[in-house]
């Protein structure tokens, strides 16, 4: 199954690439925006075909490897 | 000769460039990024460093700063332009060039000197060298150069590639690759071959307390290729 | 909230401080200046079980422009030109976030040292791990790495040296500590004293987020359990940013309008504006209404506490906003005049127009805790009796192999290729040397650094150890060429509230003043950090020591490769054999007790200026000194650097082989010599007292021990490269 | 409104970091992975009120700026 992943930098955490590219956006023209925030996205394709278990699995990687749960959260958004 | 050495926000090694180019005979002026005009100059120079953080995705964002408008009319109109390192980044993200710049292959910053093989020299900057294989010196964590299949054979096609990596002997095979680029591209030029984008640094190697010298040969040459 | 003692130990102070505080104010202090005094005076502000103790190091001296007390030392390197530097500690976030926490280490650093005006030329660090096989080194080594790289490179500054180590007793707390050198004009060194009455204080920088609150307590705080919740607390870096900051302030300094300036490090918006205040013997109001704020509806007390990174606190000539608001606009920073000096004498706090904190500053800086802690002496071990029986039965090949590939001693190269090491075009010895060196722009001077700690001595006898770090420092200075001036040195050691543990501290920072007390080699600017621990257990005693040294001429630099085949390698200063706490005791005979090798100042000093006087004779092409692993462990390092073999003498020394070759006695160094000047330097030698030995002559290829013991430089470089890039693949 | 991006890279293109997490999940214990791919993610919260103008607005941001179409495709996955 592939399982989708965002990982999203806490609310209260500096994110200064979404700052930067908020401020280019205003430069180029874009100048109704509130915020942006930058996450990082993971399609993990996994050879487990139950989408409870494979979700578990990634969701187990998020833990311990993907996501730095000090300053970062994680979502799974899509199982297929 | 004149020269222009364009800081963006992030740049950082605008001052080495400007360093280099005055000591071989340029004129060089810095130009702001939110500038509107390029002062005359017979070459403009994007230098290396991490323009906006290197955010997003490298060199994407100062592609769309002002003075870039400028520099992209001015190397339509032939103008000579030169990348390097996170210009060459610059060069790619405002399409000037060919391709992309991915991270590097194994996700490592790398920081050291390399030898890399000159292809053609039917172009202002490598005419009239008389060596092959040059040690030039890199410093990025965004090297690893990729195009699509068409874009590989048009490039190949018009002898796009300024350089490759190789080894000290100029074979350029994957083990001298420092980086994952395709083929071991190391430089690209435009059609006209009047725009150059690569990951070395040359300003690095201007004399020999530094990482070596052929840096100097470069600059040397092309200011008399440009005379 | 109404403050009680239970909040206020929430907040790290100790019951009796908190009455302290009560008693001064004659009142009960308010959440936010609650807030206040647990930020001023936690260890990592006040220094309060330190100070006694820092107070008897050498900290002045012809060179020194600057001691400790300001953002970072100055020293002078002669015409006109000055140089400020300072190393930082970033142990706990590293541990907590090895990315984001080294990267804020190093940010916080180049802060310091720009903060006095000075563009930041040279990057350093010292980091040191838990061993090699525990399971969290190696996620945290690259985290740690990438961190220092990810924020180093952005900012454009090489990073030219350092220190890395692995160790047990880290394995619950790593060090992460960086160190920086900038250069400035000696009549252009801004200073955090504000002067004058009703001047605009200005906030620069970054806005002010909610991370980091009370990271300065965390600081202080050892590792127990409750490590989870302190896990938000750990800040973000923005090297853009800071980048940008660096130039923009450089760029406001140039004129004059800047009184006084300082960063926003620990303790944030509180410590720079009571640091300010206080130096100048004035008073400060802030309408906090006006700090720029990243999220919406923070309070007071958060804003006075918030950690955020890449922020400064300028006090201006009135009648400069302007100047000042349009050079920050330009660099897309923030910018915004948040209040006033006052002549109150107190730190003024309003927030909707109400007055939130008052505070007398004295009562924050003057009357801040200081506490003369319990300590105990380390005796000095007794000497280990070693059967030479043993040592026969050893190959010398084996040992060798062993310890070249020891990850203590195995090259760094895997971490250093992660820093740019040469932008800005004037690094002339990157890292894989004795000490890091870079011209000073424009000129044909040069400076060099290292940054150098000896846990294991320190632990086993902290007095020797202390001398021994400063000594180590400068030998590496003195190998490369460079006069040394003044150290740094940032200070890692568990609990002061530990008699062991502040034992080390106290005589640690005894040797460590001994030391440089005897070579002139003054302290300029360090940091303490306490609390290195895991539960009761502490760290092994790592002070970390950064020297910085001139070379007038940089063309007579040194470095450590072998040059040329035929030249002659002479061994100064004297081999005793003393094994004890060597690499070779520790790996080879797992032999852990036993003292440190004993430092003679006396031969340090000597061996050391008559190296130098060699050099200015350009009499030495090549030079290293001889350190952990001892001497045949250095003249692989030659031989490696260089491609060249050796054919060893047959040692006239009347110790056994195995102490000769793997020793760690102090005071010595391997030099290069042309067999033509051999007559020349002999005479100085002897003329200067030093004493040396010849090791043998250059040649290609191998290391030739004697008929039955040869290795090829090949072999050598395998054990030795290789080690890193494998543990990490 | 509050419009979520992903950016992917596409199919043909190399995913240098995909691969080294991949490795790494591997040599964690995580053995049936048959692929990582690695994307970015963005949450930009707009004046907008409008959700498909909202939607336009970031799709003409992920042409000019934050996708390089050369090489990355890109999806509005929420309006909110
Ligand atoms: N973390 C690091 N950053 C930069 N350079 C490092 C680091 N760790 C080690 N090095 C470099 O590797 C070399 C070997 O370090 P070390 O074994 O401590 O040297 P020495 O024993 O001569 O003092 C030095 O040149 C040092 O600068
Ligand atoms: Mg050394």
């Amino acid at each position: 199954m592939k399982v989708s992943a965002i990982i999203t930098l806490k609310k209260d955490v500096l994110d200064p690439q979404g700052k930067v590219i908020h401020q280019t956006l205003d430069g180029m023209g874009f100048k109704d925006v509130n915020e942006v925030r930058q996450g990082k996205y993971f399609e993990i394709d996994v050879k487990e075909n139950d989408p409870k278990k494979a979700q578990k699995i990634v969701e187990d990687m998020c833990d311990k490897l993907l996501a730095n749960l000090v300053i970062e959260n994680y979502k799974i958004i899509e199982i297929q | 000769m004149k020269s222009a050495v364009i800081t963006f926000p992030g740049s950082n090694c605008d001052r080495d460039m400007h360093v280099a180019l005055n000591k071989f005979g340029f004129k060089n002026q810095m130009v702001w990024h939110n500038d509107n005009e390029l002062p005359k100059s017979d070459l403009v120079v994007l230098p290396g460093g991490f323009s906006y953080g290197d955010y997003l995705r490298c060199g994407s964002m100062a592609s769309k700063s002002k003075i870039m408008q400028s520099v992209i009319k001015f190397a339509k109109s032939g103008g000579l332009v030169m990348g390097i390192c996170n210009g060459f980044q610059i060069l790619v993200e405002s399409g000037l060039v060919p391709g992309v710049l991915l991270r590097n292959k194994y996700l490592e910053f790398i920081c050291k000197n390399v030898f890399v093989k000159i292809d053609n020299k039917d172009n202002p900057y490598f005419k009239n060298l008389d060596k092959e294989v040059f040690e030039f010196h890199i410093a990025h964590n965004e090297g690893n150069y990729f195009c699509t299949n068409d874009q590989l054979k048009e490039i190949e096609d018009n002898n796009q590639v300024a350089i490759y990596y190789c080894n000290d002997n100029g074979k350029t095979e994957e083990k001298f690759n420092p980086n994952g680029s395709l083929k071991n591209i190391a430089g690209i030029f435009n059609k006209k071959k009047n725009v150059l984008g690569m990951m070395p640094h040359p300003e690095r190697m201007i004399d020999k307390s530094l990482s070596g010298e052929d840096g100097s040969l470069f600059f040397k040459n092309l200011i008399n290729n440009i005379k | 909230m109404e403050v009680n003692e239970q909040i206020a130990i929430d907040h790290g102070l100790k019951k009796e401080e908190y009455k302290k505080i009560c008693d001064l104010l004659k009142r009960v202090p308010n959440f936010t200046e609650l807030g206040i005094f647990s930020a001023m005076w936690n260890e990592h502000c006040s220094y309060k079980s330190s100070r006694l103790h820092l107070k008897k190091l050498p900290t002045s001296g012809k060179k020194v422009i600057q001691g400790p007390g300001e953002n970072a030392g100055v020293i002078d390197i002669e015409d006109g030109d000055a140089i400020v530097f300072k190393i930082e500690s970033h142990n706990h976030p590293s541990f907590i976030e090895p990315y984001q926490g080294a990267a804020t280490g190093v940010g916080g650093i180049m802060r310091d040292v720009f903060t006095m005006g000075a563009r930041p030329i040279a990057n350093l660090n010292s980091i040191h791990f838990g061993s090699s096989q525990h399971k969290k080194t190696k996620n945290l080594l690259r985290g740690v790495v990438h961190g220092i790289g990810g924020y180093g490179n952005c900012m454009g500054v090489p990073t030219i040296a350092g220190q890395t180590s692995f160790d047990n007793s880290y394995n619950g707390n790593i060090l992460v500590n960086a160190m920086t050198l900038g250069l400035v004009k000696k009549n252009k060194i801004f200073y955090s004293k504000a002067a004058g009455l009703n001047k605009p204080v200005i906030y620069v920088g970054s806005k002010t987020g909610r991370d980091g609150i009370h990271g300065a307590s965390m600081a202080s705080a050892s590792f127990d359990e409750k490590i989870e919740e302190k896990k938000p607390t750990v800040q973000v870096g923005d090297p853009f940013t800071e980048k940008l900051l660096l130039e923009a302030c450089l760029e406001l300094m140039a004129g004059d309008s800047i009184i006084a300036i300082q960063d926003m490090g620990a303790a944030g918006l509180t410590s720079s504006s009571i640091e300010m205040a206080s130096k100048g013997n004035l008073g400060i109001k802030l309408n906090l209404n006006k700090v720029p704020c990243r999220e919406s509806k923070m309070t007071p007390y958060e804003i006075m506490l918030s950690e955020s990174q890449e922020r400064m606190l300028i006090v201006l000539e009135n009648g400069k906003e302007d100047i000042a608001k349009k050079i920050f606009d330009k660099w897309d920073l923030d910018f915004a005049v948040i209040g006033r000096t006052t002549n109150s004498k107190n730190i003024e706090l309003f927030y909707d127009e109400k007055k939130v904190a008052s505070i007398p500053i004295n009562t924050l800086v003057e009357n801040s805790p200081m506490y003369d802690r319990k300590w105990k002496k380390t005796k000095l071990p007794k000497k280990n009796k070693y059967k030479k029986g043993n040592f026969n039965n050893l190959k010398i090949k084996d040992v060798l192999k062993k310890i070249l590939s020891n990850p203590n001693i195995a090259s760094k190269e895997w971490i250093w290729q992660q820093y740019d090491h040469t932008v800005m075009g004037d690094t002339i010895q990157k890292p894989g040397g004795d000490a890091g060196v870079v011209r000073v722009h424009g000129t044909n001077k040069a400076v060099a650094a290292s940054v150098d700690s000896s846990a294991t001595y320190c632990w086993a006898h902290p007095i020797t150890g202390g001398k021994q770090v400063v000594a180590e420092n400068w030998r590496n200075l003195i190998s490369v060429g460079a006069k040394p001036i003044a150290i740094t040195n940032c200070l890692n050691f568990g609990s002061p509230e530990n008699e062991n543990n502040m034992g080390e501290f106290v005589e640690c920072v005894q040797g460590i003043g001994e030391a440089c007390k005897y070579l002139n080699f003054p302290v300029v600017s360090g940091n303490v950090s306490f609390y290195n621990q895991t539960k009761d257990i502490g760290i092994k005693p790592t002070p970390s020591i950064g020297g910085v040294g001139l070379i007038k001429d940089y063309k007579k630099m040194i470095t450590m490769q072998l040059k040329e085949i035929n030249n002659v390698v002479l061994i100064i200063g004297k081999t005793e054999g003393h094994i004890d706490q060597s690499i070779f005791a520790r790996i080879i005979l797992d032999e852990k007790n036993g003292p440190p090798p004993e430092v003679n100042l006396f031969n340090e000093k000597n061996n050391g200026e008559t190296i130098l006087k060699l050099i200015d004779q350009d009499l030495v092409k090549s030079a290293h000194d001889i350190s952990l692993g001892g001497m045949i462990t250095a003249i692989s390092k030659m031989c490696i650097k260089g491609n060249k073999g050796i054919r060893l003498n047959k040692s006239k020394n009347l110790i056994n082989q195995v102490e000769y070759f793997f020793s760690e006695d102090q005071g010595r160094y391997l030099i290069e010599i042309n067999p033509d000047n051999l007559k020349k330097v002999t005479k100085i030698l002897n003329d200067n007292s030093v004493h040396y030995e010849e090791l043998g002559i250059i040649i290609e290829n191998d290391i030739i021990i004697d008929e039955k013991t040869k290795l090829t430089i090949d072999e050598l470089k395998s054990y030795n490269t290789n080690w890193l890039e494998n543990y990490m693949n």
